[in-house]
């Protein structure tokens, strides 16, 4: 362990949050002219990180950078920010660093003519500094900040451009489902701490034998529904195909590589925890599965190529999640780790391909290898690896996940996992065949820029040469993962190949026939599992009911019961009316007391009442005070009479009480 | 001297004749009633012993107060007939009355005798007078009731002083 | 046989209850100060009875029958004057009349 | 010095009052100049304030002796931040109603006896004077509202004057209660047990009392059944006094549970404790459905306070010290996001006239500052990490869990961090509906902030971040209070 | 230092303000200088209370005047010379003799507050009553306000002979008049009717129930002015005997009498404020605020055994505040209308009128800072401190009700639009639904100064005096 604590490692955060901070503050035309500072800002924390990378050499579970932050003392006990950079820690710093770069070079050319491009870049530069800090820290309540803050990022990059519907819903809806996941975290920090005292990972994991089983399992659950939430799986899976709104590069590198990865990223670390909860990673493992499988076959009836990517992240999520299930966090992070660099690579390829073309849809692409070579070279690369061909990282951290799986002796997941890795492959050659060959359908098709190339390329030879095998991977972070056998990899590669023909099959259109049998499948499918419209009808139209019904409740009742009272004088009144006609004169007259005279005045007073003098806003208390006033007669002598009557009442109850 | 005889006539001329004032129609008869009683009154006050009393008892009531109700009647009274007035007899103010009557009767009757001294030498004259402008005797009350006594003729004055039509000089 | 005071009591009580009923029931207020006068003279006999059997040496009662004399002629003569005044305006010294100020 | 605080405001009603007609315009200098003055105040306070010191700047005056009543002011760490942005907000308060050109004299003096009262409050140290200053804070709301409020305004004021005089009436009784049996009126003699309830007093006398106090409290934080004079208040009152109605007024009812009602009656608390956190619950929940269907925007923020205040009430259902640090957060954290959201809507308003959500669109394209200004509110208020919300929220939810563990109902921890998420709902509603898409025709062509505008916004904005990013700043001052509290309670940290 | 006999010199100066107003004519005085010098005479008498030193007995312990009842004799005074410096200035015609019969009740009222002797007793109450039947009645031309006169004095000469006559009883029963030693326990049933029909006497003065009949209708009758003395100086010396008499008789006390007084207490809190509630008449709502507040008194005086001589001191700071509050209302409203809707627009018209008008409507409600609170506050606390609690809720939910009638005048002066000029209503003119206008004199405008200052320096002390109050409570204690 190297003596001195590697500080230069907060750089790496630091220098986006600062270009964060110095673009906010700038007006519009300033901050799109120094746009350029983001880029090259992340240029530099990628380096610091591979350097980091390269000279640290941790090999095992040992932390180079351990921080404590005290962000407040609560009744003696104190609540610290840890950052706490281990081997994993640094390989994704990397990752991410690597991919934020590319990413934003990119997005230099894609989005230089739009006139708030400064914003973009500054969101970007936040978003990169949150996944950083993330990835770097050593404590849950420092990742449910940065979790929040990405999700925030991901708030204004899909509602970037907010003039149309379209984004702006999507981006209300990916916070939204976000933040339902959210919640889960929520309860599970409180849980923690409640049980703990505090939110230190490694403390956590070593006192969480100690709880209650019920506490450990509402954490765990928790974290689960927060990581499901954030890496879209399948329950709330729903916001990140609409998240395509956003502009291409920005959903690259948020929506394929860094922030839905975050979710697998927290479950690994806190996997411990899950497996002390054995039907929480039971579920995990499930979820994992049905995602993986739907997406994919979701992935096959897209026409659009975003949706299309889109989906397949969604599915190779579940395949993480798989991973994790069967509890070998290694095989999910490599997976992690190679899907963020091939699919930022496809990302930022169909973006390419959509400038050039100005669609998005792949049955109005075709021919384009001619036109578009590199691109092309580089497409191709990223897609094999998602199909898991041979060389490509893809192919090792699917086998790991398939060895895994296998290790586990889950057979019924394992034969699920094939089905979805045939599936993966045939959306992936459909789509590789509808876009780059068959007749050119759109016009005057042109290379990106070197801007857009460049990247591609860096991004291509990581995918091609960052294969490095799982065993060096597992050194690395200090983990020990089940070794690829020759026998997996030859059952991943037919299943890559079993994929690859059928996608040839129905790019030919041999499966047309089937359409019409299977007509209601289709129609399932086209309505994406009737997931949206479920949302829709049971939870959001319902809300907007729900709402209406209490705010007229709260109007109407909570707010009637106050004039209610003044409604229940009137109804009282009514009541008291005929109850002096009745009971009480009848009472007063009765008596032969010196009262006699009321007789008079109460004739009086039912004159005023029969004359209408009340009408029927007065309360009680008028009520009463008409009655009072009405027995001011003018007289005198009713007065004289009152009073004596009065005096004599008082002397006969004074002498009645001398006498008792 | 307290016989039961003079204090029975006494007592019965009195209320006879209070009764007769408050029935009569006729005011002015009412006031020759009223006048009737205070006479007798001070009669059973001499009787009772407080002669001087007894005589501005008479003096203030049957003289000077029984002529100002006449001059009072003649002023407000314009011909004969206004004169005769209904009795007013009120129900409620019977009630009232006998039932005040009624509970005074009871007390008296039932607590025990007030009298404390029996036999009787009154103070001479000359003392009465002497205690009552002595410092510590009724001096302050004597003042008081002169004052009551301005502020009444302040009053006379003020509400009989003719007012022209144009309102008050200040 | 002697009087006591209760008699004497008695008999104050009787006309003090008699001009309590006149104050009370007549309309005209010449009548009211007439009954007024009543009770007057009804509250000096009961004030002279009590000094000759309670207070004969100090004669309390006769100063406050007295006082209480002067008192009650001062009220009617002020009394009077009203009468006659609102007479002149209202033309009526009925008390039934002077309703105007009511509710 | 904490007299000098209370009593400058005064000084300033005094000032404005006197006013000649011809200076009118002068009353709004007078006020921006004392409430600058009662901020620097503050300010000071804050620099010699020692944390952890317990009850400081104390000044004690017999008042009445007979019947015990004493001038007793003094700031502790629950009164002291509540205090300062009392202090604040008055000030920003005065620079937003720079545009009042109605009977200004009067409007700045009532403006500036409501500061007083304000201030007056959270010093008071003596129920009589606690009493006297809650009292007085009712007389200038209510004529600012009756004066210068919107179209319902005498209906509004009337209600909010009379429910918060039923809601003292009981807080009176209260009071007079505890004075019967204990003989004093000093709260800090009653709270640290010097002088506490003797021994023999029966648990109903303190439930009897408890349930006066909460009625009292309940209606002023507002508790989800007599919330309903806030939304008309709110609406119908001029952008400054909902600020301040909001911003400090709302904290009346929580500080004042903090400080008499939990250390005095702890047993009865205790009873109570499952009450006052369904209710609690039930405000989240309720206050933020019930704002998703707003139309108007500034009773859709009203609505957000009832929720915000229900976190507070959840924090203080607790009874641990975390959950009073947490009510002292959201109380201090809701001030400030709140109040920045109501002067925003009195910005629009000033410009558009209109509050309805449906003529208000597109306000992003139009006023850029103004729109990030607005975005930057509605996630602070939403509870963002980073930002002081999620502090609030955060410690709530954590307390609720551990304080419930006692009458094991922690599942309400979960129907709390719903209420999170549809805070969110409604929030992302509104900016949907106003903030984004193509500006309507009402807004087009609106100039977007002056300098005076931000520079009433900007001084919140930073506070927010400060807090969010460091907690110590605030809950220093609070945790050592809040830790005599809680032991009082005996529910733990 | 004025001791002994010396003490009855404020008395002196007095009655030589009387004497100067008499012969004002002869002196070659107007009826304004007149009476700013009968106010000079009630200043000056006001500092000779001040100056007397501690009570002795005078007159062979017939007449005491105690520190509370100096303390009243000074408000008093101060009163009246703030409403003499009104009349000066405002109230057109010849004051002359109101000037003298307001000085005169004065001295009857401070007389009142001295009193230990039941004849005397009774001879001041007339002489403080007196004055005021032609005070109400003031302008003989006016039916309206004979007619308010004629029904005051009928209805008090009744209750003062009833009066009477209980004291006569009292006296049977005691063998002396002086209050202090009159024990009626030896008399049975006679002393005991004395005793209530005595209070029913002050009962009547103070118009608490069922002997309030009269105020409506006599404050609505006469003029404002008129209703602002008799309303303010009688009443006070009337309600600070009702104090005085159980603490003066308390050993003797009967017990059947303070529930007498709760009865009666309850009634007049209840019917005095809900009665109001309908009223649109000024003074008919003040008429009903004073029955409210006897009301109060008496919950105050019922705790008298149990409080002892704080509640004196409370009740006579409590009458002093209430009094001065009614006061500054009544001569506020007078120049503006009879009726409630008449005070519309005043904070345009009037604004210094109408800020008076709010604080001195505040301080009837009670609340805090100003004077009221504090009175009530003492009057509730000392109550509270016998088994009385219930009379005190009954007088805190009846405070909120005539809050309402309260509001209604801050309500019509701020917030009621200015009626159009044809609907303004001037002198006699009699409105058509039967609310009779109870006639509205013509005020004098010329001169405002003296006016002005009166209701300034009524304000300022209902303002400042609130606060101050500790320090007075103190004073009385330490000057037993």
């Amino acid at each position: 362990m190297s003596s001195t604590m590697s500080y230069y490692l907060l750089l790496i955060p630091l220098i986006p949050t600062l270009v964060f901070a110095a673009l906010l503050f700038l007006p519009r035309d300033l901050r799109n002219r120094l746009m350029y500072v983001s880029p090259i800002a992340m240029g530099t924390s990628a380096l610091i990180s591979i350097i980091a990378g390269l000279t640290e050499f941790p090999g095992g579970p040992y932390s180079i950078l351990r921080l404590d932050y005290r962000l407040a003392t609560l009744g003696e006990m104190p609540l610290n920010l840890t950052i706490d950079v281990g081997p994993l820690s640094l390989i994704m710093l990397v990752m991410v660093t690597v991919i934020g770069t590319c990413v934003q070079v990119y997005s230099l050319s894609y989005m230089k003519d739009d006139e708030r491009r400064g914003w973009y870049f500054t969101v970007m530069s936040l978003f990169t500094a949150a996944m950083l800090l993330l990835v770097m820290s050593g404590d849950l309540l420092l990742i449910f900040a940065m979790w929040e803050i990405m999700g925030l990022c991901s708030y204004m990059l899909i509602g970037f451009w907010y003039k149309e519907k379209a984004p702006r819903r999507a981006s209300q809806k990916a916070f939204l489902v976000t933040r339902a996941g959210d919640g889960g975290f929520f309860v599970a920090l409180a849980a923690i701490y409640a049980a703990c005292g505090t939110f230190n990972i490694n403390d956590i994991l070593a006192s969480a034998p100690g709880w209650a089983p019920w506490v450990a399992a509402v954490a765990a659950l928790g974290l689960l529904w927060a990581a499901m939430g954030k890496s879209a799986q399948l329950p709330l899976s729903v916001w990140l195909p609409d998240a395509m709104a956003g502009p291409t590069p920005g959903s690259a590198l948020i929506h394929a590589a860094t922030m839905v990865a975050a979710g697998v990223f927290m479950v690994a670390r806190m996997l411990p925890l899950f497996e002390l909860t054995p039907f929480v990673l039971t579920i995990t493992l499930w979820i994992g599965v049905a995602t993986a499988l739907f997406g994919a076959i979701l992935a096959c009836f897209q026409n659009d190529i975003k949706k299309v990517l889109a989906y397949s992240t969604i599915s190779q999520l579940g395949v993480m999640f798989v991973a994790l299930g069967v509890g070998s966090a290694l095989a999910a992070l490599f997976h992690l780790y190679t899907h963020a660099f091939f699919k930022a690579l496809l990302f930022l390829g169909a973006g390419s391909i959509i400038h050039a073309t100005h669609t998005q849809d792949t049955r109005k692409m075709g021919g384009l290898a001619q036109k578009m070579p590199l691109t092309t070279v580089c497409f191709t690369i990223g897609a094999f690896a998602l199909a898991g061909v041979a060389p490509l990282t893809g192919f090792f951290s699917k086998d790991e996940v398939f060895a895994v799986i296998k290790y586990a002796s889950n057979y019924p997941a394992l034969v699920l996992a094939c089905a979805m890795g045939v599936t993966t492959s045939l959306y992936v050659t459909k789509m590789w065949l509808r876009v780059f060959f068959g007749k050119a359908k759109t016009p005057h098709v042109h290379e990106g820029g070197i801007l857009e190339l460049a990247p591609l390329g860096v991004l291509a030879a990581a995918t091609l040469f960052g294969g490095i095998s799982t065993r060096a991977f597992g050194d690395y972070i200090g983990d020990i993962g089940v070794w690829p056998s020759w026998y997996m990899a030859t059952i991943s590669t037919c299943v890559t190949l079993a994929g690859a023909t059928l996608g040839y099959l129905a790019v030919r259109g041999k499966f047309d026939r089937f359409k019409e049998p299977l007509r209601f499948v289709g129609a399932i499918m086209d309505n994406k599992l009737y997931l949206d419209a479920f949302y829709d009808n049971v939870i959001i139209k319902p809300y907007f009911i729900v709402s209406d019904l209490l705010w007229k409740f709260d109007e109407v009742v909570v707010d009637g019961i106050v004039n209610g009272v003044v409604a229940l004088y009137r109804r009282l009144t009514r009541l008291t009316w005929r109850f002096d006609e009745v009971v009480v004169d009848g009472a007063v007259n009765g008596t032969a007391a010196a009262y006699l005279e009321v007789t008079e005045a109460s004739r009086i007073i039912d004159e005023s009442i029969i004359d209408g003098a009340v009408n029927s806003s007065a309360t009680l208390s008028q009520r009463f005070g008409t009655l009072l006033r009405k027995a001011q007669t003018g007289k005198l002598q009713t007065y004289q009479r009152l009073a004596i009557g009065g005096l004599v009442l008082v002397l006969v109850l004074v002498v009645v009480l001398k006498g008792m | 001297m307290l016989n039961l005889t003079v204090f029975l006539v006494l007592s019965t001329i009195v209320i006879f004749s209070a009764i007769k004032m408050l029935s009569v129609r006729n005011v002015l008869h009412a006031t020759y009633w009223l006048l009737l009683t205070a006479i007798t009154a001070a009669g059973i006050i001499w009787f009772l012993g407080a002669e001087f009393i007894a005589i501005t008892q008479l003096l203030i009531y049957a003289g000077a107060v029984g002529i100002l109700t006449i001059f009072a009647l003649m002023v407000t009274v314009r011909t004969e007939g206004e004169l005769i007035r209904s009795r007013d007899l009120s129900l409620a103010a019977a009630i009232c009355a006998s039932a005040f009557f009624g509970l005074m009767a009871y007390a008296i009757t039932t607590s025990p005798s007030l009298m404390r001294v029996t036999e009787y030498d009154p103070p001479t004259f000359a003392e009465f007078g002497a205690t009552l402008f002595a410092l510590d005797g009724w001096v302050l009350p004597f003042e008081l009731v002169a004052l009551v006594l301005t502020v009444a003729l302040i009053a006379a004055v003020w509400w009989t002083r003719e007012v022209r039509k144009g309102g008050d000089e200040s | 046989m002697s009087v006591g005071l209760e008699a004497f009591m008695l008999l104050a009580a009787v006309l003090f209850a008699l001009g309590l009923y006149g104050a009370i029931s007549k309309k005209s207020t010449i009548q009211m100060l007439m009954s007024f006068e009543l009770m007057a003279i009804a509250i000096s006999i009961n004030l002279i009875a009590i000094n000759r059997w309670v207070t004969p040496r100090e004669m309390t009662g006769q100063y406050f029958a007295l006082f209480e004399m002067a008192l009650a002629a001062a009220e009617i003569a002020i009394g009077l004057t009203l009468i006659v005044a609102l007479y002149r305006r209202a033309q009526s010294e009925e008390v039934d009349d002077f309703t105007e100020l009511k509710g | 010095m904490l007299t000098l605080i209370m009593f400058l405001p005064l000084v300033g009603v005094l000032l404005c009052a006197l006013l000649p007609k011809r200076f009118e315009g002068a009353a709004k200098y007078i006020a921006l100049f004392t409430t600058a003055a009662n901020a620097s105040l503050a300010a000071f306070l804050v620099g010699g304030f020692t944390r952890g010191g317990g009850m400081q700047f104390e000044t004690v005056i017999d008042w009445i002796p007979q019947i015990g009543m004493q001038y007793h002011v003094g700031v502790d760490g629950i009164s002291m931040p509540i205090l300062v942005l009392s202090c604040v907000l008055a000030f920003l308060a005065v620079i937003a109603s720079w545009k009042i050109d109605e009977k200004p004299k009067f409007y700045f003096a009532m403006l500036l006896l409501l500061a007083t009262g304000m201030n007056g409050v959270f010093t008071a140290l003596d129920f009589v004077l606690f009493y006297v200053f809650w009292e007085i804070v009712l007389v200038p709301m209510y004529f600012i509202i009756n004066q210068w409020g919107g179209e319902r305004r005498q209906y509004a004021a009337v209600k909010f004057f009379l429910y918060t005089f039923f809601g003292s009436v009981f807080m009176l009784v209260g009071i007079i209660a505890l004075y019967l049996q204990t003989g004093t009126f000093n709260m800090v003699e009653l709270a640290n047990g010097a002088a506490a309830l003797p021994a023999f007093v029966p648990f109903g006398f303190q439930w009897w009392v408890f349930a006066a106090f909460l009625l009292g409290f309940a209606i002023k934080v507002p508790m989800w059944p007599f919330h309903t004079w806030l939304p008309d208040a709110h609406v119908e009152a001029p952008t400054a006094a909902s600020v301040l109605l909001a911003g400090i007024m709302l904290k009346m009812g929580t500080y004042g549970l903090i400080r008499i009602a939990l250390p005095i009656l702890p047993e009865a608390f205790l009873w109570f404790q499952p009450l006052i956190a369904v209710l609690a619950v039930i405000s989240i929940i309720y206050g933020a459905i019930v704002a998703f269907a707003q139309t108007d925007v500034k009773k859709l923020v009203a609505y957000s306070s009832v929720s915000h205040m229900g976190f507070a009430m959840l924090g203080i259902a607790a009874g641990t010290a975390t959950g009073i640090n947490a009510a002292m957060a959201v109380n201090i954290s809701h001030g400030l996001t709140t109040g920045m959201l109501f002067f925003l809507v009195g910005m629009i308003y000033e410009r558009t006239h209109t509050r309805k959500i449906k003529d208000l669109r597109g306000v992003a394209a139009q006023m850029p500052i103004y729109a990030g200004l607005f975005v930057f509110a509605s996630f602070a208020s939403m509870g963002l990490p980073m930002l002081s919300g999620f502090m609030g929220e955060f410690l709530a939810l954590v307390a609720a869990w551990q304080g419930f563990a006692a009458i094991n109902m922690q599942y309400l921890t979960v129907f709390a961090a719903i209420g999170i998420l549809l805070g969110g709902a409604y929030m992302l509603w509104l900016l949907q509906r106003v903030i984004f898409g193509e500006p309507s025709e009402v807004v087009e062509g609106q100039k977007d902030l002056n300098f005076r505008e931000i520079f009433v916004l900007v001084p919140l904005a930073v506070f927010v971040v400060a807090f969010g990013v460091r907690w110590s700043l605030l809950l220093d001052y609070v945790d050592p209070a809040a830790k005599a509290i809680a032991r009082a309670i005996g529910l733990g940290a | 230092m004025l001791s002994g006999y010396w003490t009855l010199i404020p008395y002196a100066i007095l009655f030589f303000g009387v004497l100067i107003a008499l012969f004002a004519d002869w002196a070659g005085l107007s009826s304004r200088l007149a009476a700013l010098f009968g106010a000079a005479c009630a200043l000056v008498a006001g500092l000779g209370f001040t100056l007397s030193e501690a009570s002795q007995l005078l007159f062979g312990g017939r007449f005491m005047l105690s520190v509370s009842g100096r303390l009243v004799s000074v408000g008093l005074c101060i009163i009246t010379a703030l409403w003499l410096m009104w009349i000066a200035d405002r109230v057109k015609g010849r004051t002359r003799e109101a000037t003298a019969l307001a000085l005169l009740s004065v001295m009857g009222a401070c007389m009142l507050v001295g009193a230990r002797e039941f004849i005397t007793l009774l001879v001041a109450l007339e002489l403080t009553a007196m004055p005021s039947y032609v005070l109400l009645g003031y302008w003989a031309h006016r039916r309206r306000s004979l007619e308010s006169a004629m029904k005051y004095f009928l209805f008090s000469v009744l209750t003062t002979l009833v009066m009477t006559y209980g004291v006569s009883l009292v006296y049977a029963a005691s063998g002396t008049t002086m209050i202090v030693g009159a024990d009626v326990s030896g008399g049975g049933l006679i002393g005991l009717i004395g005793l209530v029909m005595l209070m029913v006497g002050i009962f009547a003065k103070v118009s608490a129930v069922p002997f309030h009949f009269w105020a409506p209708d006599a404050y609505a009758g006469a003029s404002a002015w008129g209703v602002a003395f008799v309303a303010t100086v009688p009443k006070a010396a009337a309600m600070v005997t009702l104090l005085r008499l159980p603490a003066l008789m308390a050993d003797t006390l009967p017990e059947s009498l303070i529930t007498v007084f709760v009865i009666i207490g309850i009634m007049s809190m209840v019917v005095g404020s809900f009665a109001a509630l309908t009223q649109d008449t000024i003074r008919r709502i003040m008429a009903y605020s004073g029955v409210v507040n006897v009301g109060f008194l008496l919950t105050g005086i019922a705790a008298l055994q149990t409080a002892g001589s704080f509640a004196i001191f409370a009740g006579v700071l409590f009458i002093l505040f209430y009094v001065l509050a009614v006061f500054g209302v009544l001569l506020v409203t007078a120049t503006e209308g009879d009726r409630v809707s008449d005070l519309a627009g005043l904070s345009e018209r009037r604004p210094v009128a109408a800020w008076i008008l709010v604080l001195l409507s505040l301080s009837l409600i009670g609340v805090p800072p100003l004077a009221g609170f504090f009175g009530k506050l003492y009057i509730f606390t000392s109550a509270l401190t016998s088994s009385y609690v219930y009379m005190v809720v009954i007088a805190v939910l009846c405070s909120v009700v005539s809050a309402f009638y309260y509001l209604r005048f801050m309500k019509a002066a701020f917030f009621d639009a200015v009626p159009s000029k044809d609907g303004a209503r001037t002198g006699e003119e009699i409105a058509g639904n039967g609310a009779v206008s109870e006639g509205l004199d013509e005020y004098d405008t010329k001169h405002r100064l003296f006016a002005r200052t009166a209701l300034v320096v009524a304000t300022t002390l209902i303002v400042v005096l609130g606060p101050l109050s500790g320090y007075l409570i103190d004073w009385m204690m330490a000057g037993i």
